[in-house]
C-alpha cells in the first residue's frame, strides 16, 4: 500500500479515537439538554471540578487549605493519605450528587418555565462560580491524575499492523479504554432514556416544564437525577482528559471541542453524541492531514465547526436530533 | 519609598504558572525589605495587581498603578506588554519583559522605555540550534527539525530565526502549529511519528505543554531530543506525564540549583516571619526562580539608578537610566547569594536586551527537578541582530519614532 | 350547486361576486398521514365561506395550503382566475391574503400596537437607511400607517390595551388582537381559523359582529373555520364540510345542515 | 407618586412615537447627555478613561449590536469576538492604506465591511435555529480568528503578527496612538456610542424593528403574515455586525492600540458581550448600556473593594470575584429573568403606583 | 366511592385568595369557592376573569408563572396545600388539565399518555388497561398513537391532554376549558366522559369553561367569576334559569336563541362589578 494511504488510515483511526473523547464530553451536554432543554455551559467546568475533586480526595488534599491558612494563619495542606482510585471515584460521585442537589435547589428550581436563553445564562453564572470555587477549594496548580488506566502506544496493534503493512499504527491505550467506557456509557444511557419511566419523564420535562409539573413529574427529582448523571459523565470525561493533560484549569475548555459534536449529532440524541464525535474526530484529523499543510495548519478548531455547520444546513436538527416542530 | 507594582496572574487559565512566578518576585523584594531595609535604605512598596492573564485587566492595572507612581512594570504577558509599550513610552515608565514580549524591543534606540533582559525568543531559537549542533558534533546537514508551536504571535516568533539558521546549517524545518488551547494534538504528533524529525523544538504555553509532552511520551519520542523554550520548561509541564518525561530538555536563562545560599535568607527573613507570598510552597521551582531573577534584575537596575543619580528615592526616568547602565556579572550573583545563577548582563542605550545567553536544562523525573546540562550559550547575534534591526525600524517608521539615544 | 361563473345574491340581499380563489383537487400528505384528499372548492368575492369538520379533518391544513405554508402534493390553486405558481408564504401575504391562527400566533414580546402595526408591513416601503435616520419619510410613513391601525383598533375596541405587551392578555383579547393584525393589512381575502374558540356567548356575539362588519364595510372575502354551529350557520353564506381529509358536503348552511353524511360525521344531532 | 405620567397627554402620533414619551424620562435623558458631553471630559483622567469609560462605551456599542441580533431578531450568535476582529482588522488595513482619510470614516467603513462578513455568516440562520445556530456561529468565531492569525496580509506582514494603531487625529487631536489624551478618546467613543444608540433606536421602533421582533417571537407566523425571513434576518445580521464592527474597531484603535487577535477577540469576548445583553435585558437598548456597565464596572469595583479596601490577597480576591460575579448573575436572573431593563421597568411601574402596592 | 352525585363533604376549599403576577399585577381579588366531593363544579366567566389563575392557584402551578397567592388559603381535605409542589398535588390526587393543551410535542401520543401514569406505582398490566380505557374513550387517539403529539390537530391534542390526566387515576380533576376547539360532537362526548367518570369512578371535577351552555348542563354547581371576583354562585339548575346568566352567558333572550346575525350592535358588556 502507498504510504499516504497508510498514514491516512492511521489518521482515520486516531480520528475515531479522538472523536470518542469528544463524545464523552458531549454526552454530558446531551443529558441535561434532553431533560430540561438547558444548554449547560457549565459542563466543561463540571468536568474540571470533578477531576479536581477526584485528585484532591485521592491525594488527601485539604479543601480550601489556602483560604484556611490565610484566615487562621495555619499551615494545613494534606491529610496525609493516599486513597485508591475506586474509593476516590465513589467519593467524587457523592460530591457530584451533592452538587446536583445544590444546583437544583439554589438555581434551577427558581427558574422553572423560563426561556432557554435565560437558563443558559444561569449555567454561565454557575460556570463562573464553580471556576472560582474549584480554584479556591483545590488550588490552581497542575495535578497529575492517575487512576491506573494504561497510556501510550498499544504494542499489539503496532506489531500486527507492522507485520501486515510494514508500518506500525499508533493507537493510544488510553483511547482504547475511552472507547470501551464510552460505549458502555452510551448503551446504558440509551436504555435509561428510551425505555424507563424516568427517561420518558425526562423528555417530557424538556418539552414543557409546566405540563410536566401538571402531570405530577417532580422537576426537583428529575433535575437532581440528570445533573447527577451529567456530573458522573463529567467525571469520566475529566478522568480521560485529565490523564492527557494533567488536571488544570484548561480542562474546562474541552467543552469547546464537544460543541460541534453536539450540533452534528443533535442536542437531544445520546447515540448522536457518539456518531457526531466520530465524524468530527475523523473529519478534522483527515482535513488537517490532507489539506492542513496547504493552508498553514491548525485548522482543527474551526474545521470541526464548519463541518458541523455544513451538516446542519441540510439537517437543521443534527443527525439524530428530534425534529424541530414547525407548525402554526 | 520605592513603589514597584507586580502584575500577577494567580487566577485564570495560566494560574499554575503565574503563582510561582509571582511568589518568587514578591519574596525577593520582601527579602530585601526585611534584610536590607529596602534598596539603598529606601523601603520597597510592592503592590500586586491581578490580571488573570487578561489584556484588558492588565490595562486597568496599569492605569491604576501608574497614577500611584510605579517605577517599572513587569507585565508578565506578551499581550499586556504590547499594550504597555506605547502607553508606558508616552508616560515615561520603564517596562521590563523578562524573556517574553516584543523581541525587537532589544533595540533601545527605538524602544526607549522597554527592556527585555536577559534574552529573547530569537536568542532562544538560536541557542536551541546551537545546542543541537553541539550534540550532533557540529553539523546539521540533512537533519530534520520540527517546531511545535502555539499558533499565536508568541509561537510564531522563532520561525524566522529558525528558517535563517536552517539555511545556514542545512537542516529541514517542519512547522507544526497547535491552535489554542492545545488539548488535542494527535495530528501533530502522528506527523512527528511519521516524519521522525531528529529534533523537536517546542514553543508552547499552558496546557499545550503538558499535552505535547504526554503525546511525545506516548509515541516514544526520544525525550532528550525534545527541547522546549523557557516557558515550556517548568515542573508543571512535565509532572503530569510522569516517569516518561524523564530526559526532556528546556531552555533557561536562570539557574535552578537547590542549594543557593539565598535560600537560607529567604527562610529566615521571609518564610519564618510568615511573610512568604502565596502559600510558600513554590520556593525553588523553576518559575519561582524566574520570578526571583526578574526581581533581582529590577532591583539591580534601581541600585544603579540610585548610584547614577545619587538619590535613594528614584523616579521612573532614573530607573530607565539604571536599566540602561545595568551591569550584572558573576560577582554580582555571588554577592547576592546566588552564585552562577544567571548570565552576565550588560546593558546600554542601544542594547535593552542583554547578551542573549541561555542554557539548556533537563528534567530528571526520579529526582523531580530540572538541572542545567550546559553552560550559558551565546545566541548567534549575527543572524539575530539584523532581524531585530529590521523589525524595530519598521515599528519606528510606522509610529513616527526617530531612533536614537537622548 | 350554485352556478360557477356569475355571483349570486344572498337571502339578506348582499351581492356575492365571482370566484376569487379556487382550490382544485388538492391532496396533501404528511408521510403516511393524508391530511387532505383530493378536495376542490371555491371562494367567491365578498362571501363568508365556512369550513367545518371534525377534529383532525384537515381544515387548518387547508388554510395553510392557501397561505402557502404547506405545499400540496397534488392539485392547483387558482387565484383571481389564474393559476398561482408556487409561492413563499410572505409572497402570498403580499397578494392581499391575511389570516389568523388556531393556536394564537401573536408576537408575544411586542405590544398590541406593534403587533397590529406588523399587519401593515406590506404597505410600508421606506428603506432601512431612511428608517435609521427616522426624521422625514420614515416618520411620515409611520404616522400614516398608524392612523390606519388606530382605526382598526377603534373598530375592535382594544384602545385601552394598545401599549400592553400581548403576553399578558387573556385569551379572548388575544384573539381579537390577532384579528386586528389581520385587518390592518386591509386584505382582500381574510382567513380565520377558529376565531371564536375559547369565548363565551357574549364575546362570540361581539366577534360575529366584527366579522360581519368587516365583510359589509370593506367587502372583504372571508374564509372561516369554526366549531360553533350556531355561529357557522348564522354567519356563513356557504359551507364546506371536511372529514378525514375528504370533502363530504358543500353548500348553503341549510343544505349542509340536512346532509346526512354531515350529520353522521360531525354534527351528531341535527341542529336547529 | 414619584413617577407621573398622568397629565402628559399626546396629541399627535409623532409625539406618541417619541423615544421617551414621558416627559420626566426625556429630561433625564437630556441631562445624562449633557453631563456626558459637557462635564465628564473636564474631569476625566487616564484611569477612568482606560479602565472604565472607554470599555464601557465600546462594549455598549457591541452590546447594542448583539442585542439587535439576539434580543430583537432572536438569532443567538456567539460570533461577536470574530466580528469585532473583522472591524479591528478592517480599520487597521484602512488606516495604514489610506492614512490621509480621517479615522472617523475608517471606522464607519470597517463597520460596513463587518456588516458584509456578518451577512455571509448569517446565511445559515435561514435554516438553523436556536442553540444550533448559536453553536454554528462559533464557526465564524474560530474561522475568523484563525484567518487573521494565518494570513500575514491582514497584519501587514509584521514580524510579531500583532497590529498596532498608528497615530491618527480628529480636529488636530490625536485619538489613536500613544499620545492621546483621555478626554479626546472618550469624546470620540462617546460620539460613536450615542450615534449608534440613536440609529438602533430608530431602526427598532419602525418597520424594520417590527420585522425583526416578529421573526424573533414566531418566525413561521411572521412569514405567513408577510415578513420575508431572508431580508429580515439578513438586515439584522448586517446592522448588528455593523455595530459590532465599529465596536471592534474602536476597541483596537482607540482603547487598546495594539492587538493580538486570538487573545483579544477570542471566544471569551463573544460570551462577555452575550452576558451583557442578557443581564441588561434582551430587546432593550437601555439594557445594552446597563449590561455593559454592570459587567465592566462590577469586576473593577469588586477588585477595588476586596483588594484595595479590605486588603485581601489578590488571588483569593480573584477567586471570590469570579464566584461573586457568577452568583450575582444567577441571583439577578432569579429575581428578574428579563434583565436589568425589566427590573427598571418594574420599578417604574411600582413608583407610578406608589404608595399603593398594586 | 361509586355513589353518583355530590356529597356534603367539601374536598377543596378556596378561601378569599388574592393572586398577584410579577409582584404587580393583581388578578384575583378575593375568590372563595368550595368543591364538594364527587361533584362537578363549574367555574364560569369571560375572558380574563381569572378562571385559569384560580385553577393554577389550586394546583400550585402559579409559581412557575411568577404568580403568587398573597392572601387567603386553599385547603384540600382540610389540609393547607400552599407548600406542596405540583407533583405532590398530583400524588394527592389533584390533577390539572391545562388550558391550551400543553402536550409534550416530541413525545408520541402514547408516550404522552404514559407520562400521565408517572406518579403511580402501578404495574404494567394496570397501566395498559388504563391505556385501553383512554383509547376506548378517544378512538381517534389510538389511530394516531405513534405520531408525535406536536403534529396532531388541535382537537387531537385536547384529547391527549385529557387522556393523560385520566391516566393518573386522579381523585379531583381541574379541567381548564376542555371544550375549546373541539367539534360539537366531541364536546358532547367529552362532557359525557366527564359525567361518566364522575358517576362511575366518583371523580370530582372543577371545571373552568366558557361554554356556559354545556357546562351548566353537566355541572352540579356553578360559580361565575368576573374580573377576579365571584359575582354569583348557585346550583347549576338555578343558574341556568337566572335571567342575567341567560342573557349574557347563554345568549338567550326571552324568545329563545337569537341569530348571531341579528345582534345588530355591539353589546356593551354588562358587568356586575368593576
Ligand atoms: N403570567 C401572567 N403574567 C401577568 N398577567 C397574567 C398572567 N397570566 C394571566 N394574567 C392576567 O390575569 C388575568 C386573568 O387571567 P386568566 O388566564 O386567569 O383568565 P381566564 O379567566 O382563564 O381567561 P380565559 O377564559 O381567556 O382563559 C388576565 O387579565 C391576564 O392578563
Ligand atoms: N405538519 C404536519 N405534520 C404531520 N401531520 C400533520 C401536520 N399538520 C397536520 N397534520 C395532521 O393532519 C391532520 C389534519 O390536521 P389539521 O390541523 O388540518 O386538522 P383540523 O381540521 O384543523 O382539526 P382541528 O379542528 O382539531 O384543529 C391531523 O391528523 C394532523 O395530525
Ligand atoms: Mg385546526
Ligand atoms: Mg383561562
Amino acid at each position: 500500500m502507498p504510504d499516504q494511504l497508510l498514514f491516512g488510515m492511521e489518521v482515520f483511526l486516531n480520528g475515531l479515537m479522538a472523536g470518542v473523547l469528544y463524545a464523552l464530553v458531549a454526552l454530558g451536554f446531551v443529558l441535561i439538554y434532553k431533560a430540561s432543554g438547558i444548554f449547560n455551559y457549565a459542563q466543561g467546568v463540571m468536568a474540571l471540578f470533578a477531576a479536581l475533586t477526584l485528585v484532591g480526595i485521592m491525594e488527601g488534599q485539604v479543601p480550601f487549605s489556602h483560604l484556611i491558612n490565610a484566615v487562621f494563619g495555619t499551615e494545613v495542606h494534606h491529610f496525609g493519605w493516599h486513597l485508591p482510585a475506586v474509593v476516590g471515584i465513589v467519593l467524587t460521585i457523592v460530591v457530584m450528587v451533592g452538587l446536583a442537589w445544590a444546583v437544583n435547589h439554589l438555581i434551577m428550581r427558581h427558574l422553572v418555565n423560563q426561556e432557554p436563553i435565560i437558563l443558559f445564562m444561569a449555567t454561565i453564572g454557575l460556570a463562573y462560580f464553580m471556576e472560582g470555587l474549584g480554584d479556591l477549594m483545590w488550588g490552581a496548580d497542575i495535578k497529575k491524575l492517575d487512576v491506573g488506566l494504561p497510556q501510550g502506544i498499544n504494542t499489539a496493534i503496532d506489531e500486527v499492523t507492522f507485520n501486515a503493512f510494514g508500518y506500525g499504527f499508533f493507537i493510544d491505550n488510553l483511547d482504547i479504554w475511552a472507547t470501551i467506557i464510552a460505549i458502555i456509557l452510551v448503551i446504558a444511557l440509551m436504555i435509561f432514556s428510551q425505555y424507563t419511566k424516568q427517561g420518558r419523564a425526562l423528555r417530557a420535562v424538556a418539552d414543557d416544564h409546566q405540563a410536566a409539573l401538571s402531570v405530577g413529574i417532580s422537576l426537583n427529582f428529575i433535575w437532581v437525577l440528570v445533573w447527577s448523571i451529567a456530573g458522573f459523565v463529567a467525571l469520566v470525561a475529566g478522568i480521560m482528559w485529565g490523564a492527557k493533560s494533567g488536571v488544570q484549569f484548561s480542562l474546562s475548555l474541552i467543552a469547546l471541542k464537544a460543541l460541534p459534536v453536539l450540533m452534528l449529532g443533535g442536542f437531544t440524541s445520546i447515540p448522536g453524541a457518539i456518531v457526531g464525535g466520530l465524524i468530527i474526530g475523523v473529519g478534522e484529523k483527515l482535513f488537517e492531514f490532507a489539506i492542513g499543510p496547504m493552508v498553514g495548519g491548525a485548522t482543527e478548531n474551526w474545521f470541526a465547526y464548519v463541518l458541523a455547520l455544513i451538516f446542519l444546513v441540510f439537517r437543521p436538527q443534527g443527525l439524530f436530533g428530534e425534529k424541530i416542530i414547525e407548525r402554526v | 519609598e520605592l513603589f514597584i507594582p507586580s502584575l500577577t496572574y494567580r487566577s485564570g487559565p495560566y494560574a499554575a504558572n503565574g503563582i510561582p512566578t509571582a511568589d518568587g518576585y514578591a519574596d525577593y523584594l520582601t527579602l530585601l525589605n526585611e534584610r536590607d531595609g529596602g534598596i539603598g535604605g529606601e523601603p520597597i512598596n510592592m503592590v500586586e495587581c491581578e490580571t488573570g492573564y487578561n489584556t484588558e485587566k492588565g490595562v486597568e492595572c496599569y492605569e491604576a498603578l501608574k497614577g500611584q507612581g510605579a517605577l517599572v512594570f513587569h507585565p508578565w504577558s506578551t499581550g499586556i506588554t504590547y499594550q504597555l509599550i506605547p502607553k508606558a513610552t508616552a508616560d515615561g515608565i520603564p517596562v521590563h519583559s523578562v524573556g517574553y514580549g516584543r523581541t525587537s524591543a532589544k533595540n533601545g534606540e527605538v524602544f526607549r522605555w522597554v527592556f527585555n533582559y536577559p534574552a529573547n525568543y530569537w536568542d532562544g531559537a538560536s541557542i536551541a540550534i546551537k545546542h543541537i549542533l553541539d550534540e550532533e558534533g557540529g553539523s546539521l546537514e540533512g537533519k530534520k527539525i520540527a517546531l511545535v508551536y502555539h499558533n499565536s504571535a508568541f509561537g510564531k516568533e522563532p520561525i524566522r530565526t529558525l528558517e535563517e539558521l536552517g539555511a545556514m546549517h542545512g537542516y529541514e524545518l517542519v512547522l507544526l502549529p497547535v491552535d489554542h488551547p492545545g488539548q488535542e494534538q494527535k495530528s501533530q504528533w502522528l506527523q512527528i511519528r511519521r516524519e521522525r524529525p531528529d529534533y523537536t523544538i517546542m514553543w508552547g504555553w499552558g496546557v499545550m505543554n503538558q499535552v505535547a509532552i504526554q503525546e511525545a511520551v506516548n509515541i516514544r519520542y526520544p525525550m532528550d531530543h525534545f527541547i522546549g523554550i523557557w516557558w515550556s520548561g517548568s515542573e508543571n509541564d512535565v509532572k503530569p506525564a510522569g516517569e516518561g518525561a524523564d530526559g526532556y530538555k528546556a531552555l533557561t536563562f536562570n539557574g535552578m540549583e537547590q542549594d543557593y545560599p539565598i535560600f537560607e535568607d529567604i527562610q529566615k527573613y521571609v518564610v519564618d516571619k510568615g511573610l512568604a507570598a502565596g502559600a510558600g510552597d513554590q520556593i525553588g521551582t523553576v518559575l519561582y526562580m524566574r520570578g526571583l531573577y526578574s526581581a533581582l534584575m529590577t532591583t539591580e537596575a534601581i541600585k544603579k539608578a540610585q548610584e547614577i543619580h545619587g538619590t535613594a528615592q528614584v523616579t521612573p526616568a532614573m530607573v530607565r537610566d539604571g536599566y540602561e547602565a545595568l551591569d550584572i556579572t558573576q560577582e554580582t550573583y555571588a554577592s547576592l547569594g546566588l552564585p552562577g545563577f544567571g548570565p552576565d548582563i550588560k546593558g546600554s542605550c542601544q542594547n535593552h536586551g542583554g547578551q542573549g545567553l541561555g542554557a539548556v536544562s533537563q528534567w530528571n523525573a526520579s529526582e523531580g527537578k530540572f538541572t542545567m546540562v550546559t553552560d550559558y550559550i551565546e545566541a548567534n547575534q549575527d543572524v539575530i541582530q539584523p532581524l531585530i534591526e529590521a523589525d524595530s525600524m519598521a515599528y519606528a517608521e510606522e509610529n513616527g519614532i526617530t531612533p536614537g539615544c537622548d | 350547486m350554485l352556478d360557477q361563473s356569475e355571483g349570486y345574491v344572498t337571502e339578506d340581499g348582499r351581492k356575492i361576486g365571482a370566484v376569487v380563489m379556487e382550490m382544485k383537487n388538492i391532496t396533501l400528505r404528511f408521510g403516511g398521514v393524508v391530511a387532505i384528499k383530493d378536495i376542490s372548492f371555491d371562494i367567491r368575492e365578498g362571501e363568508i365561506r365556512a369550513i367545518i369538520g371534525p377534529n383532525g379533518a384537515g381544515k387548518s391544513s387547508m388554510l395553510n395550503v392557501i397561505s402557502g405554508f404547506y405545499i400540496p402534493q397534488e392539485g392547483e390553486i387558482l387565484y383571481k382566475g389564474s393559476k398561482r405558481p408556487q409561492m413563499k408564504p410572505y409572497e402570498v401575504a403580499r397578494q392581499g391574503i391575511a389570516r389568523t391562527f388556531q393556536n394564537i400566533a401573536l408576537f408575544e414580546g411586542m405590544t398590541v400596537l406593534d403587533n397590529v402595526m406588523t399587519g401593515r408591513l406590506n404597505h410600508m416601503k421606506t428603506g432601512m437607511f431612511q428608517q435609521a435616520l427616522w426624521k422625514g419619510k420614515a416618520e411620515r410613513e409611520e404616522v400614516e400607517n398608524r392612523e390606519v391601525v388606530e382605526k382598526v383598533i377603534d373598530f375592535l375596541e382594544i384602545q385601552n390595551i394598545r401599549k400592553t405587551p400581548v403576553a399578558r392578555l387573556p385569551y379572548g383579547l388575544k384573539k381579537r388582537v390577532e384579528l386586528a393584525r389581520a385587518l390592518a393589512a386591509e386584505p382582500s381575502l381574510l382567513l380565520l381559523d377558529e376565531p371564536m374558540a375559547g369565548m363565551n356567548v357574549e364575546e362570540k356575539e361581539d366577534m360575529s359582529r366584527f366579522i360581519l362588519d368587516v365583510n359589509d364595510e370593506f367587502g372583504t372575502t372571508i374564509a372561516l373555520i369554526e366549531h360553533d354551529m350556531g355561529v357557522v350557520m348564522d354567519l356563513s353564506d356557504r359551507v364546506v364540510v371536511m372529514d378525514y381529509g375528504k370533502k363530504i358536503g358543500d353548500g348553503t348552511p341549510d343544505e349542509v345542515r340536512n346532509n346526512q353524511d354531515v350529520i353522521d360525521a360531525y354534527l351528531g344531532v341535527a341542529h336547529d | 407618586m414619584f413617577y407621573r405620567e398622568a397629565g402628559d397627554f399626546k396629541t399627535s402620533y409623532v409625539d406618541d412615537n417619541q423615544t421617551f414619551p414621558i416627559k420626566f424620562d426625556r429630561y433625564r435623558y437630556y441631562a445624562v447627555l449633557a453631563v456626558a458631553f459637557g462635564v465628564v471630559p473636564f474631569f476625566i483622567n487616564d484611569y477612568w478613561a482606560n479602565a472604565v469609560l472607554l470599555p464601557f462605551l465600546i462594549y455598549a456599542i457591541a452590546a447594542i449590536g448583539l442585542n439587535i441580533l439576539v434580543g430583537y431578531c432572536g438569532q443567538v450568535s456567539l460570533g461577536t469576538g470574530g466580528f469585532m476582529a473583522v472591524g479591528a482588522y478592517a480599520t487597521y488595513k484602512l488606516m495604514t492604506a489610506f492614512p490621509d482619510i480621517n479615522i472617523f470614516f475608517h471606522i464607519i467603513l470597517a463597520g460596513g465591511v463587518t456588516a458584509i462578513v456578518g451577512v455571509l455568516f448569517g446565511l445559515p440562520s435561514l435554516r438553523i435555529k436556536g442553540f444550533y445556530l448559536a453553536v454554528a456561529t462559533l464557526a465564524a468565531q474560530f474561522f475568523l480568528v484563525w484567518l487573521f492569525n494565518r494570513v500575514p496580509w491582514f497584519y501587514n506582514y509584521s514580524a510579531s503578527g500583532q497590529i498596532n494603531a498608528p497615530e491618527r487625529t480628529v480636529f488636530g487631536q490625536a485619538v489613536t496612538g500613544p499620545a492621546t489624551e483621555a478626554w479626546a478618546t472618550y469624546l470620540f467613543c462617546l460620539v460613536f456610542t450615542v450615534g449608534c444608540a440613536i440609529l438602533a433606536r430608530n431602526l427598532t421602533r419602525g418597520t424594520v424593528g417590527r420585522k425583526w421582533m416578529s421573526i424573533r417571537d414566531m418566525d413561521i407566523a411572521a412569514e405567513i403574515i408577510g415578513v420575508n425571513p431572508l431580508t429580515a434576518k439578513m438586515t439584522a445580521f448586517a446592522v448588528s455586525s455593523f455595530f459590532i464592527g465599529i465596536a471592534g474597531a474602536l476597541f483596537f484603535a482607540v482603547y487598546l492600540g495594539a492587538v493580538e487577535v486570538g487573545e483579544v477577540y477570542g471566544i471569551n469576548k463573544s460570551f462577555l458581550v452575550l452576558f451583557m445583553i442578557i443581564i441588561g435585558g434582551l430587546g432593550s437598548i437601555f439594557g445594552s448600556f446597563a449590561g455593559a456597565a454592570f459587567l465592566v464596572l462590577l469586576p473593577v469595583l469588586l477588585k477595588n473593594l476586596l483588594v484595595g479596601t479590605m486588603g485581601w490577597p489578590t488571588d483569593l480576591a480573584a477567586h471570590f470575584e469570579l464566584m461573586i460575579v457568577g452568583a450575582l448573575i444567577i441571583v439577578f436572573l432569579i429575581a428578574e429573568p428579563h434583565g436589568l431593563a425589566q427590573l427598571w421597568r418594574v420599578t417604574k411601574e411600582k413608583l407610578r403606583l406608589w404608595p399603593f402596592p398594586h | 366511592m361509586l355513589d353518583a352525585g355530590q356529597t356534603q363533604e367539601k374536598l377543596l376549599e378556596v378561601n378569599n385568595i388574592e393572586v398577584i403576577y410579577n409582584h404587580v399585577i393583581l388578578v384575583l381579588k378575593g375568590v372563595s369557592l368550595s368543591v364538594p366531593k364527587g361533584g362537578i363544579t363549574a367555574l364560569l366567566g369571560g375572558n380574563g376573569a381569572g378562571k385559569t389563575t384560580t385553577l393554577k392557584a389550586v394546583s400550585n402551578l402559579l409559581h412557575s408563572e411568577r404568580g403568587e397567592v398573597t392572601k387567603g388559603s386553599i385547603t384540600y381535605r382540610g389540609e393547607r396545600i400552599a407548600d406542596l409542589d405540583p407533583a405532590a398535588m398530583v400524588k394527592k390526587g389533584v390533577i390539572q388539565v391545562m388550558e391550551g393543551r400543553h402536550c409534550f410535542e416530541h413525545l408520541t401520543v402514547e408516550e404522552n399518555l404514559l407520562t400521565g401514569s408517572y406518579t403511580r406505582g402501578a404495574s404494567k398490566g394496570d397501566i395498559d388497561a388504563d391505556l385501553d380505557l383512554v383509547y376506548s374513550y378517544f378512538p381517534r387517539l389510538k389511530e394516531r398513537r405513534k405520531s408525535q403529539a406536536g403534529y396532531t390537530s388541535g382537537g387531537e391534542q385536547q384529547m391527549v391532554a385529557i387522556g393523560r390526566a385520566i391516566m393518573s387515576r386522579p381523585e379531583t380533576v381541574l379541567l381548564d376549558e376542555p371544550s375549546m376547539g373541539l367539534a360539537p360532537q366531541l364536546v358532547e362526548q367529552i362532557f359525557g366522559i366527564v359525567k361518566d367518570l364522575n358517576e362511575k369512578e366518583g371523580l370530582t371535577f372543577l371545571l373552568a369553561e366558557q361554554n356556559t351552555n354545556v357546562a351548566l348542563r353537566f355541572a352540579h354547581y356553578g360559580y361565575i367569576l368576573e374580573s377576579g371576583r365571584i359575582v354569583m354562585d348557585g346550583p347549576a339548575a338555578e343558574l341556568r334559569e337566572n335571567p342575567d346568566v341567560k342573557e349574557f352567558y347563554l345568549g338567550m333572550s326571552d324568545e329563545g336563541r337569537k341569530s348571531f346575525r341579528d345582534v345588530r350592535s355591539y353589546r356593551r358588556r354588562k358587568r356586575w362589578l368593576s
